[in-house]
């Protein structure tokens, strides 16, 4: 897949949500954009990487040709570990996960509510879904960020009132980036805290599906690590 | 005290008891993990009507390895217990699906963390817990839950098994098991809730006592049969992974 | 303490429990008179001993000057390890107790009622109590057996018709060595299946404190290995 | 990425914010794993009003090291949370049992099993369980009950800490922790259910890295503080066994 044609590109989205990560966080990623967050320049802040199958302390995927293949990310990458890295089993990492020792979970999703809620499992019409870790995590890390789209293939908002889809948690998101921007959910709205480059404020407005909270001094989405 | 070593000279021999009606589950998380051999086996041996436990239908990536899709399409799965029963990508249909649709093939979809702690607890003697995980969400409707401490909570049963299917690298004679990294995961908590575990194994089996006792994954005592994984092409071995083209 | 004045000494009573060991069993050992099991002949049958500390296939104690100070049986004491062990956490190891897997557990008492419950964990008139693993260990385990004394200090009998001390768990007893025999609980009393040497029936049926049932043809109680 | 070192310099600083009315964990099982210099820490230390859990109250063994009872003895803790509250023997008079008996020191009498599970439970985020341990005795009187397939069972809550004390064999800056032998039991359960894990560690702490990842018995996630023990006499170490004179 290639960047979004308006906006941030993905890797932009993940940086963006990458340089909110606090030093000495641990960190869950999920499949897809949030990946990358591992990634990003976010200078000499301590992070350590957690995957669903019981990594800990992950880091950059593999080079080519030097893969362990019993060694993967919950993308189902080869990655690599660093130093202080160890492995759990599957009921002892999501231990970890309902225990509460996640300070933030990235994911992807098909929508986000204004009260927090967000749905990423399952599509309309659709037999069965793919929950995966999400639940787990959406339920009980200290904090869910999503990265995301800001608007659905035909165009409908992802920022919505209320989500349609079946949701994965209710009431956990705290930060959302989409190639549009940065919004926080209010509750009764969303606010927007940083607008992407190139993209106008009208744009926003027309692709958030409720109430929109637009601060005075609005800033541009920080690109670089500060 | 004479040991008998648990090593079986066979794939096929060590899924031979196998009847019809069994509930199995499969390591495996991506690659790593998955008992390839194991499942290829049962393939082979074509016992129906099994309930087959594990973290996905399979069919995502290739090259395709054996997985529960190729058990379904093969006309042996009742049901399937998967924390994806399709995939989070709309345009991404899995094999499984057309069976699950048509209804040949029942499911049911748990999230990761419970199917882990359903299976730990089976292993544990534990019948059943609470799990802050999938409330007020569509898999709690209708379904008990209860307020600790000002949370809601919902309560979930354990998951036992009557055989687990996993893949080690290492293993003694009396079945004790290390992983290596990923390949862990389902692995130690399906041991330990199946009344029979078979592992298929990287190295040659060692001798008891190769393994320090501080060291061991999977103690043999929840260990049944092992299978050393011969070389490819013989034996099926995980692979660098391609995205499943769609 | 020295071995009883009467019948089986200690080492005869956990030898003649040792001997219902079957090959292949994983058997839990308690504190006292049970741990002395662990020292009987029993041929090539390949016994696996737990320890609800999480060591599993221990082996007979170390010799004086080689103990291991970091490895000990439920009774604290320096014991070594067979090739084959494995050592697991105390959640685990009480996981491997109550999913049914310990073929028995081998314990002592205060009494056994004939229904098959049994004492050993509070005293009369006692605060508190010392319950360690036995609880677990008698709900779980696929059978209990009991090592005690026939005859409590005052001379009352331990084999009784319903436990007049807490129990530590309902109807699971399956055997009872003691220094006058070998006895079976039946639900309405006892069934002597092997008497001690030196000890007359009477004396047996002077010290059950409820129905007793002895066969036309009583054994002497086993005392080697076959 | 620059990870610090969680060693501290002293026994003396790794528990000086230990406040009033804590609840804390020690581990071990007879001898090994009891955090002895960390108990005496907290013994000079005097933080009072404190919860303290673990398999036992101490004081069965000669010699006798620091123990929960000496904190009893020193005027620090309102109550224990232990398997053994007495002795089994009859004769045997812990030093614990006067206090208990005078209503000084409150205390809540565990199966270890069910202990071990809800220190797991606490850890692992599941708020309450049901086993089937001590059902039908004297500890579930009056408390809630249920039948699964047939069979009873009692409810169990999770058991929170604030702080585990634990000993290891080996520890790397970033906290992962090594066990030797039965060193084990407690430590890696109270070590999950623990806000602050504090590890006294019988060899030089390693550099991140110096321990395979797939040989870690407690991930370094768990691990909040590390002090070194030092040889004898400055550091307290395990004795062999001498029964107590009774």
């Amino acid at each position: 897949m290639s960047g979004s044609a308006n906006g941030l590109t993905r890797q932009q989205m993940a940086d963006r949500i990458a340089f909110e990560f606090q030093d000495g966080w641990i960190v869950n990623l999920g499949v897809g954009i949030p990946t990358m967050c591992s990634n990003t320049d976010i200078g000499d802040r301590d992070i350590t990487y957690h995957s669903e199958n019981g990594v800990i302390g992950y880091g950059p995927i593999a080079p080519a040709g030097e893969e362990d293949l019993n060694l993967v990310n919950a993308g189902g990458q080869n990655v690599t570990l660093r130093p202080g890295a160890a492995v759990v089993h599957h009921a002892d990492s999501f231990g970890i996960i309902r225990g509460g020792r996640i300070d933030v979970t990235v994911m992807g999703a098909y929508e986000v509510a204004c009260n927090g809620d967000f749905a990423n499992w399952k599509i309309t019409g659709q037999k069965g879904g793919g929950i995966g870790g999400a639940m787990d995590l959406a339920a009980c890390a200290k904090r869910v960020f999503i990265i995301m789209e800001q608007i659905t293939r035909s165009g409908a908002p992802r920022l919505v009132a209320q989500c349609a889809l079946p949701v994965t948690a209710r009431r956990v998101v705290k930060l959302v980036a989409t190639n549009y921007g940065l919004f926080e959910p209010t509750g009764d709205g969303f606010r927007l805290r940083e607008i992407a480059p190139g993209i106008t404020l009208d744009e926003v407005r027309a692709t958030v599906g409720c109430k929109l909270t637009v601060p005075d001094n609005l800033p541009q989405v920080r690109l670089a690590n500060q | 005290m004479t040991q008998k070593s648990k090593q079986v000279g066979s794939f096929r021999e060590a899924v031979q008891d196998i009847p019809d009606g069994a509930t199995i589950a499969f390591g495996g998380f991506a690659m790593p993990g998955v008992p390839f051999n194991l499942i290829q086996a049962l393939l082979e041996h074509g016992a129906r009507r099994l309930t087959l436990i594990g973290n996905t239908t399979g069919g995502a990536q290739q090259p395709r390895m054996p997985d529960m899709g190729m058990l379904v399409e093969n006309g042996q799965v009742k049901k399937v217990v998967c924390a994806f029963t399709a995939s989070t990508r709309p345009t991404d249909v899995l094999p499984f699906t057309k069976y699950y649709e048509s209804g040949e093939v029942d499911a049911e979809l748990v999230p990761q963390g419970t199917l882990a702690e359903r299976l730990r607890a089976a292993g544990a003697g534990i019948p059943a817990f609470y799990t802050p995980t999938a409330v007020g969400t569509e898999l709690a409707e209708g379904r008990e839950t209860r307020v600790i401490d000002g949370r809601e909570y919902l309560l979930e049963y354990a998951l036992p098994l009557d055989y687990a299917f996993i893949r080690a690298t290492r293993a003694d004679t009396f079945g004790n098991l290390q992983f290596h990294r990923s390949q862990r995961n389902f692995a130690p908590v399906m041991a330990t809730a199946a009344r029979v575990t078979i592992a298929e194994v990287d190295e040659d089996i060692l001798p008891a006592g190769a393994i320090d006792p501080d060291q061991v994954h999977t103690p043999g005592i929840f260990v049944h049969r092992l299978v050393k994984v011969p070389p490819p092409p013989n034996g099926l071995w995980p692979t660098r992974r391609q995205e499943r083209r769609r």
